[in-house]
């Protein structure tokens, strides 16, 4: 019961010091939302309104740093994520709920996927050392050291185009209403086959070159050459005895990036016109909405820091010698 | 012993390729029978695990079996080489024909799976259409044959000590009934009682089911006690076998006597142990001649110059023995 | 008892024909085909890092009469909106990649292996903060961190981008050696180490690093191509070395002149492609730690003009085909 | 025709794009960080008074929801007549009253009040008459009183608790459209049937939001988008070129311009002569051509910085005609001649310092970096080493807003007549010390009590002659001492398809600018007719 | 060099190990912890220049108590004194300055050693750490070598551990404790793969180095004989619990403990036929241990006080020193003649 109390404040100082760390530092950023406003519109936006939104984001009354951070807690603990600059006067929580879906929906899924599919070739490649498999890697490696724009954007000019199955852009046809119905999934899904792609082949070298690595470690130990003696079949030596014990530190990798999840794959949904979390954060930062910034921090926070129990949780089960004794 | 189970004809095994390559294992053959316990013992980093893993070809790399022939007489489909199967072959060989306990049978069960699962997975392995629960209870059945309790299935082998982890790989090997286990010190961590009872259970075994078993030992005094014949391997090679109640009354080769002379005993009043002089061979550079020789309080011209060939000897005790020493002239 | 250690000394004093000594080719690892071509790419960058700068046909700013002009023989990969030569671009922003990527990686590997390994092997508090610390620099997200260091900074240097890159990178790495320690924490050979009387950071070092070369490697790898790609995003986004060029600044040209829409493929293709190249090398030079984390594969090989396959669990049979 | 985009003219659907990325739910006019004036789809649900073409800002505003409106001679006092027959979406019947309430909105709720009018007594009388005092001259402001605050309905908002940060779901306009659907990327207006004009004849309007320049670009090359505003390198390759029959660009200029700014306190950029002889030697049609794409911001060739046509009768008569042009070896020899000498080919000040000049701006915005490039490069030329600084975007506005750069491409406001600009340029009231925070306008620090003088004489003036003479005075001061040197001018313009639509503004036809996010986007919007 | 054989060096009293077990399922809601009572209540002494023998079931917390020793599972309970000072190895120094005097072989050699170092980085790091290596580590590493019969030490010095066999790593292992030339060694089955003539040799290493350097040996085996020879005292252990002691000989030659002499008589003698029939129950559960004397359940003599009350230590009387944790030596019970060995019993 301790250990797990132990484990509780562990994780509540974590996440204290973490969401502390997230409210100060975009505060050091030079600037303020508003200038960044007047700067992003590069004259679009006249000298005059600025006073009005010194007024219109509350920043004309000038507040010690500290009392806007016992405020923050004071609003965070209310459940109140408070209103976005960039998007303003929509509450935070409402942007982010728009955006969350996707991201979680499209990085969520190619995530899984690429690391199921990653870890498996990682796999082959580990135990079949030596034969054609290698060469698995260094392809995949070149493809995932590319810079996920760069093969967005050679995907767009080679597969997508008035003609094709692959939209370039955006979430879903402009014309669909969200919805649970057949054309908005329907539409939703092809929008997001050239995303997953790109993102599906740019990541998964990582899982196979760490699953590979693994492999190799324990290829020879002991058991495995007893599990050859059992007869059994490659398949079942491979997967049940030399995968499952090397799986730890990509099942720890899997965890923490299903914790980044919700922080976007920023690049993509630029490329693609993603409405994503990704995207959003960008733009908060390059606008300095500090609320905007703070509930996206925080929504990462939760979540990695929920990953990294589920990781911790997972190393037990994975491997009954990180358990403690005592 | 009429029937020969396994015969093993002038197997060598290397580590290492070409020039680079230590051969662990020259020219041994030796026949296994059908339900006998032949014993080996022979001094340390002799090769005798070597010999083990090579001839049913599970040792890690760089070993390879550099030659020699390992014929299995299967009583139905007649003898076969077991180093000219193919991989699927021998996958199903294995286990149901031939099992195997490692020498480092405390290190051989997975970190990583219940004790209970590693049981059950072999004979999942070789009889897919078998019950969960009908697996389940051999497994149990397997521990309880080798002493442990039940409720152990569900530990991990981290959890369990030394001679636990031996025990639970010698339950192991008795999984499938095969015709042959091979046993690589399998006791070192047992106690006596627990060694006498498992090895009792075997010999019950053995009765009842007629497998044959080579069993690899440093406890001579066993291996005396339980098995049928012993061979004694040194520098790679077998250097003297026979009936094993001849081998302690009446060892030919020096070096057996040397072996037979090392052990204290525990009862009966202590007597001087004498040991063997001298270092275990270099695999690299063997001595010329009998690998034996620079050791050997007995040696003489012969022996520097050519190495002895295993044969029946010319001298008493039967023809069910061979020895390899130039004291002891082949017929 | 009849012999005593002396005799058995004496014994040996006499030990027939003395053996050689064993000996290890120290960089074996090189004669794996991959391995090599691995280190022969990686070498050719680092000397384009170092000779890059010089050996650039055009000053890379220099603007030019042809624009947006397809490689010619003047301009072997074409030029750009303003003329500039691009091959010199490419030649000249070698350095700061190759410095970023391997500075940023150096840096968050040994990060990411002291705080990972000592977190995961020492059981008492400071195990616990180390791991904390992690933690939170897990969630502080590194782009922002890298604007406001930047930002904060008067100058950014490529020095100050490895390191901030690599300083905000390391967490990844250091959760995953973490977990791989717990594991390893409990093994003999540690507890051995202890009981001989190793130091603590002698056993974090010397018994579970190689036990980790796995997971250091390809981490190091992933870190490397991480950090190439955060430096190229950085370059994009306004964070990079004024006073030099490097892939990333030619890309984000190429980006924000749509040099793709353009039909300016040549604009494009090459930095993206020598970014690609340069973590390509990383893998393969990954095949040569094969035989680190796995001395039993160290002395595996092939000979006599045929190749033997080592394989676990089926010792290969000279001179009987056993597929 | 064919192709996806046949049905737009069939349904009777525009369709509008901004690169705006996804937006959320929020209607409320005032507020540029609204959906509605990010895509610029308020402008088709709220409508001014006046409907104002700053694509020739000297013409005469048309008459919008007022019909009539005249000013007193010192622009402190408005007298409206609002139109009659006028109807809000929801059917209410809209007054006078409900002007009033606006401009009493602004006036008590800062937050909203984007123009910072000071607006003095509001009062309406009968159904349709409106009397605004401002205790200033308004005449620099008349446009945005009456062509830039959308009128909204009072009976909606004076049930609204904070107009600030309320989001307005469901607005309520007297425009021709109705919000139909909002979805964060797409947001669907439909026609509503009583309008006050004739019905347009585009039926629906989807406004799509973009993440950014290339996929907006990549939109409008494919058909996808009809009508948008967004900068595209070498638009006729990535643009034009995909279907040169309908792919049109209008960029007009307004009455703003982009340039190189100096930090006038800092030597040697305190000295105007050698200002000036940089302003020599900068190729401005290599920064239209090659920074700008040939069409972005329209090159400023006038020396007064006025952009032209949209400032043509704005210009002094001693500098009417004349253009800048580039001439390396006038520069020199007024350099010399002002003291400055050269080693081998270096530039040193009168004391003896090499010039240098650093550079900088956001490194995002990489048209300013082209033409940065190109400034280097031409400055070279007169000796003069440059570097070309990417800097960050956050650190770049703290030093345009401290005063701690050396030299920059920045803009300046825009507005009905070239005051706006000028007054950003060097107006004393906008001048904030080195070190000190906060301005809105004279970023470049330049002091000078006669321009301020003219500058407030401008606003302040009650006779069109007056306004002249300060003008060009004002120019004087510009061409002389060269605060900073206008480069491009500010755009208001826009790419449109005339595959399914036709009746765009153009160069021929110059009657609305060419955004879609102005409020003469109704007008075009009205304009439009389907394609054969 | 004063002799000082006899000195206490290490020095345990009620020590006791219990290892946690995972509750699943349905007993979590049960609330009661189960452990494994690996150890319990062992109390023992290591002297200078003895050797004391560890013999006993497999299981029964021989490697357990090892490792108490060592320092590397904290104890349940129970004090560990060196030289008479109860240890405190908190801190790395502390722990140290233990090691340098209280050594340990491992019991698995395949295990203990960490497979990407080779036999020359293991021992000579047992060698600097504590200072060992005389000026010249090359001569250091080679004298090390040599006394473990690793000969000739250049075959063996480069190796990495999965190139030697089994009794070749257990030999590494010795010299490794060796290198750091403790007072006090805790060896765990340490010659269990050496084949009887290398067995020979270590162990009389291992004589020579208690009579030369005064050290204090625990040695742990499954060889009784070898108990025998090599040790002077000898403790029998059972399920967590020592049930005899007493000088070797007398323990070898008379077993007083039950289980002792079940011990003793199923040790294989090559001079008498093999008897497969004669051992009966089985090891008891660590978990769940019997009540009373662990034995009883299997104890041949057992009576209805050995299944409730846990006998204490109670000397036999024959030899001084021996003593037994059996009921049937207690006041009042009727001696059986402690049981000769050899053919008596049957
Ligand atoms: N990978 C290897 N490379 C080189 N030599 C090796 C390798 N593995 C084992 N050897 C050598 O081969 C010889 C035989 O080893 P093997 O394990 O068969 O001995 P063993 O008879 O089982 O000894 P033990 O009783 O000690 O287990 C030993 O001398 C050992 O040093
Ligand atoms: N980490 C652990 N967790 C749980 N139980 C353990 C652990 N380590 C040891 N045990 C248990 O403690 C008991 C004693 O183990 P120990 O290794 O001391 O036995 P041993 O006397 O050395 O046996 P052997 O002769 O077989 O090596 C065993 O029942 C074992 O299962
Ligand atoms: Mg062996
Ligand atoms: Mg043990
Ligand atoms: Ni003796």
């Amino acid at each position: 019961m301790s250990y797990l109390l132990k484990r509780i404040a562990f994780y509540i100082f974590t996440a204290w010091a973490a969401i502390t760390i997230n409210f100060f530092v975009p505060r050091l950023i030079p600037g303020d939302p508003v200038q960044a406003l007047i700067s992003k519109e590069r004259g679009q936006l006249n000298a005059d309104a600025v006073h009005s939104l010194y007024v219109l984001f509350g920043l004309d009354k000038q507040q010690p740093l500290w009392q806007q951070y016992l405020d923050y807690w004071g609003q965070l603990l209310h459940g109140d994520l408070g209103l976005s600059f960039t998007f303003f006067p929509s509450p935070v929580s409402e942007v982010i709920s728009s955006s969350l879906p996707w991201t979680l929906a499209l990085v969520g899924i190619t995530t899984v996927c690429s690391f199921l599919l990653g870890t498996g070739l990682g796999v082959l490649a580990g135990w079949r050392r030596g034969s054609w498999v290698d060469l698995v890697l260094p392809v995949t490696t070149f493809l995932s050291s590319v810079p996920y724009f760069w093969f967005g954007l050679i995907m767009i000019e080679l597969l997508a185009g008035p003609d094709s199955i692959f939209p370039s852009s955006g979430g879903y046809d402009p014309g669909v209403t969200p919805g649970w119905d057949i054309d908005f999934i329907g539409s939703a899904v092809q929008h997001s086959l050239l995303p997953a792609l790109t993102i599906l082949i740019s990541s998964m070298s990582g899982w196979i070159l760490s699953m590979r690595n693994m492999m190799v470690t324990v290829s020879s130990e002991d058991y495995i050459t007893v599990a050859h003696a059992k007869g059994l079949s490659d398949r079942r030596v491979m997967l049940g005895y030399a995968a499952r014990n090397a799986l730890l530190p990509n099942v720890s990798g899997f965890a923490l990036s299903l914790g980044l999840i919700v922080g976007g794959t920023l690049l993509v949904e630029i490329v693609f016109s993603y409405p994503g979390v990704g995207f959003q954060l960008f733009q908060a930062v390059g606008a300095k909405d500090y609320p905007l910034m703070q509930g996206i921090f925080l929504i990462i926070t939760l979540s990695v820091l929920a990953a990294n129990f589920i990781a911790d949780l997972a190393y037990l089960v994975l491997d009954p010698r990180t358990r403690k004794e005592g | 012993m009429i029937e020969p189970l396994i015969e093993i004809k002038s197997l060598n095994v290397d580590y290492g390729l070409g020039d680079e390559a230590v051969h662990a294992v020259r020219d041994v053959t030796l026949t296994l029978h059908r339900g006998e316990v032949l014993g080996l013992a022979g001094e340390s980093g002799s090769g005798k695990s070597t010999l083990a893993y090579g001839m049913t070809r599970l040792l890690p790399p760089p070993g390879v079996v550099a030659g020699g022939e390992v014929i299995y007489h299967d009583p139905e489909r007649g003898p076969y080489d077991v180093l000219s199967l193919t991989n699927s072959e021998l996958r199903e060989f294995r286990w149901a024909e031939t099992s195997i306990v490692f020498q480092g049978a405390m290190n051989s069960l997975n970190p990583v799976h219940r004790i209970g699962s590693q049981l059950t997975d072999a004979i999942k392995a070789h009889d897919p259409r078998g019950s969960r629960q009908a697996r389940e209870a051999r497994a149990r059945e397997l521990l309880n044959l080798v002493g442990i309790p039940g409720d152990r299935m569900e530990s991990y082998p981290h959890q369990l000590s030394g001679g636990m982890r031996q025990r639970v790989m010698i339950g192991m090997a008795l999984a499938l009934e095969p015709k042959v286990v091979i046993m690589d010190e399998p006791t070192t961590a047992l106690d006596v009682v627990m060694q006498r009872q498992i090895l009792g259970e075997l010999v019950q075994l053995r009765e009842r089911l007629g497998f044959s078993v080579l069993f690899i030992t440093h406890d001579l005094s066993l291996l005396v006690e339980f098995s049928d014949r012993i061979a004694i391997m040194y520098g790679g090679r077998i250097v003297e076998q026979a009936p094993a109640k001849q081998i302690y009354t009446d060892s030919l080769h020096p070096y057996s006597a040397g072996l037979l002379g090392s052990f204290p005993a525990l009862r009966g009043p202590k007597r001087e142990l004498t040991g063997i002089p001298g270092s275990p061979p270099d695999l690299r550079a063997m001595p010329t001649g009998c690998a034996f020789h620079p050791r050997c309080p007995k040696s003489f011209e012969p022996c520097a110059q050519e190495i002895p060939v295993l044969g029946v000897p010319d001298a008493p005790g039967g023809s069910d023995r061979t020895v390899a020493c130039w004291l002891h002239p082949v017929r | 008892m009849a012999i005593s250690t002396v005799d058995l000394q004496a014994a040996a004093g006499e030990a027939a024909p003395s053996p050689r000594p064993a000996k290890r080719q120290k960089f074996r690892f090189i004669s794996n085909g991959k391995t090599l071509a691995g280190l022969i790419i990686l070498g050719f960058y680092v000397l384009l890092a170092i000779f890059g700068p010089i050996l650039s046909p055009y000053d890379p700013d220099a603007r030019g009469s042809d624009l947006i002009s397809p490689p010619t023989s003047a301009h072997w990969f074409g030029t750009t909106h303003l003329g500039q030569d691009i091959f010199s671009q490419v030649l000249s922003g070698a350095r700061g990649v190759v410095y970023v990527g391997l500075l940023a990686g150096v840096v968050a590997t040994v990060l990411a292996v002291i705080i990972g390994v000592s977190s995961g092997y020492l059981a008492n508090s400071g195990g616990e903060a180390l791991s904390a610390l992690s933690n939170v620099f897990l969630v502080i997200p590194a782009l922002p961190l890298i604007i406001i260091v930047a930002s904060i900074l008067p100058s950014v240097s490529n020095t100050v981008i490895g390191l901030v890159i690599g300083l905000t990178s390391w967490a990844w790495g250091a959760r995953v050696l973490r977990a791989q320690t717990l594991s390893l924490r409990g093994r003999d050979y540690v507890d051995a180490a202890k009981a001989t009387g190793e130091s603590t950071w002698r056993i974090i070092f010397f018994e579970l690093l190689p036990n980790l070369t796995a997971v250091i490697a390809s981490g190091f790898v992933g870190t490397v191509i991480f950090a190439v790609l955060s430096e190229i995003t950085l370059a994009f986004i306004g964070v990079s070395d004024p006073t030099d060029w490097n892939w990333g600044t030619i890309l984000f040209w190429a980006q924000s002149q749509q040099a793709l829409a353009q039909g300016a493929w040549w604009w494009f293709v090459p930095a993206g492609l020598a970014i690609a190249i340069l973590g390509t090398a990383l893998s393969l030079l990954n095949f040569g730690i094969d035989e680190i984390v796995n001395p039993r594969l160290r002395s595996a090989g092939r000979i006599k003009g045929k190749t033997v396959r080592m394989r676990i669990g089926f010792t290969p049979v000279l001179g009987k085909d056993n597929r | 025709g064919g192709g996806s985009t046949a049905k737009g003219n069939a349904d009777g659907v525009l369709k509008v794009g901004m690169p705006n990325g996804p937006q959320t739910d929020n209607n409320n006019p005032f507020l540029s960080s609204s959906a509605g004036a990010s895509l610029g789809y308020r402008r088709m649900i709220f409508e001014p008074l006046t409907m104002w073409n700053s694509a020739k800002p000297a013409d005469k505003a048309k008459p919008w929801l007022a019909t009539d409106w005249s000013w007193s001679a010192d622009y402190k006092t408005l007298n409206l007549t609002t139109r009659d027959n006028v109807k809000w979406s929801d059917g209410q019947a809209f007054s006078a009253d409900d002007v009033a309430y606006t401009f009493n909105l602004l006036k008590s709720t800062p937050a909203l009040n984007n123009n910072g009018i000071k607006f003095g007594d509001i009062t309406a009388s009968g159904t349709n008459k409106l009397t605004v005092t401002f205790p200033t001259p308004q005449f620099v402001n008349q446009v945005k009183i009456l062509s830039d605050i959308p009128i909204v309905a009072k009976h909606q908002w004076s049930s609204i608790s904070d107009p600030a940060t309320d989001p307005v779901k469901q607005p309520v306009g007297t425009g021709p459209y109705t919000l139909k659907s909002f979805t964060p990327q797409t947001v669907t207006l439909d026609v509503r049937d009583s309008y006050w004009q004739d019905l347009p004849k585009v039926k629906e309007i989807q406004y799509t939001s973009y993440t950014d320049n290339n996929a907006q670009t990549t939109a409008l090359a494919t058909g996808a988008c009809e009508w948008s505003f967004v900068f595209i390198p070498n638009y006729k390759a990535v643009y034009t070129s995909k279907d040169p029959a309908h792919y049109q660009i209008y960029f007009p200029p307004s009455l703003g311009v982009h340039g190189l700014w100096f930090n006038t306190t800092k030597a040697p950029y305190d000295d105007p002569t050698l200002r000036q002889a940089i302003s020599m030697v900068i190729n401005r049609d290599d920064i239209f051509n090659q920074g700008e794409a040939g069409y972005f911001y329209p090159a400023v060739t006038s020396p007064t910085g006025i952009p032209t046509p949209a400032g043509e009768s704005f210009i002094a008569p001693d500098y009417k005609g004349q253009t800048v042009k580039v001439d390396v070896a006038g520069a020199k020899a007024k350099l010399t001649a002002a003291g400055y000498t050269y080693d081998g080919n270096t530039l040193k000040d009168k004391t003896g310092k090499p010039v240098t000049l650093n550079l900088s701006d956001p490194a995002g915005w990489s048209d300013y970096q082209t033409d940065l490039e190109i400034i280097k490069d031409n400055v070279s030329k007169i000796g003069i080493t440059a570097t070309v600084d990417k800097a960050n975007q956050d650190t770049w506005t703290k030093d345009i807003d401290t005063g701690t750069f050396d030299s920059a491409m920045h803009w300046t406001d825009s507005g009905a007549t070239p005051y706006q600009m000028f007054a950003s340029i060097m107006d004393g009231a906008l001048y904030k010390p080195v070190g000190t925070p906060g301005v809105n306008g004279n970023y470049g620090r330049f002091q000078n009590q006669q321009a301020t003088d003219a500058l407030n004489t401008y606003v302040n003036a009650t006779d069109d002659a007056t306004r002249a003479t300060a003008l060009n005075q004002i120019q004087k001061i510009m061409v002389e001492q060269q605060p900073m040197i206008p480069t491009s001018a500010a755009n208001v313009g826009g790419e449109y398809s005339t595959k399914n639509w036709v009746g765009w503004p153009s160069t021929s036809d110059e009657y609305a600018p060419g955004q879609p996010t102005l409020i003469n986007a109704e007008d075009i919007v009205l304009h439009l007719r389907p394609a054969s | 060099m004063t002799d000082k054989t006899g000195e206490v060096v290490l020095e345990v009293d009620g020590l006791s190990k219990h290892f946690p077990v995972r509750r699943k399922g349905r007993e979590l809601l049960t609330r009661k912890a189960r452990s494994v009572h690996a150890v319990d209540d062992v109390s023992l002494t290591l002297r200078r220049g003895r050797v004391t023998a560890m013999v006993g079931e497999s299981g029964s917390g021989k490697s357990t108590v090892a490792r108490l020793l060592a320092q590397l599972h904290k104890p349940t309970s129970g004090e560990i004194r060196l030289h008479g000072k109860p240890v405190d190895t908190r801190g790395g120094r502390r722990f140290r300055s233990y090691v340098r005097q209280v050594q340990m072989i491992f019991q698995d050699p395949f295990g203990s050693l960490n497979p990407v170092h080779t036999v020359r980085y293991h021992l000579s790091r047992s060698l600097r750490i504590h200072g060992n290596t005389g000026g010249n580590l090359e001569e250091a590493l080679r004298e090390l070598l040599t006394r473990v019969q690793l000969t000739p030490p250049e075959r063996y010095i480069d190796k990495f551990p999965h190139e030697l066999s089994g009794g070749q790593r257990q030999r590494v292992a010795i010299a490794r404790a060796l290198g750091a030339n403790p007072e006090a060694l805790l060896a765990d089955e340490p010659v269990s793969m050496l084949d009887v003539s290398i067995r020979l040799g270590v162990l009389n290493l291992l004589r020579d180095l208690k009579e030369r350097l005064n050290l204090a040996i625990l040695y742990i085996t499954h060889d009784i004989a070898s108990a025998r020879y090599f040790a002077d005292e000898t403790l029998v252990m059972y399920a967590g619990r020592v049930v005899e002691g007493g000088d070797s000989e007398t323990v070898t030659q008379n077993p007083a403990h039950p289980y002792t002499q079940l011990l003793i008589d199923s040790a294989p003698d090559p001079d008498r036929p093999a008897r497969a029939d004669e051992v009966g129950g089985e090891p008891p559960s660590l978990i769940r241990p019997p009540a009373g004397c662990r034995f009883n359940p299997r104890c041949p003599h057992v009576m209805e006080r050995c299944k409730t009350d846990l006998p204490p230590r109670l000397e036999i009387g024959d030899t001084p020193g021996h003593w037994a944790a059996c009921w049937l030596y207690a006041e009042g019970v009727a001696k059986p003649a402690p049981v000769a060995t050899g053919e008596a019993a049957g």
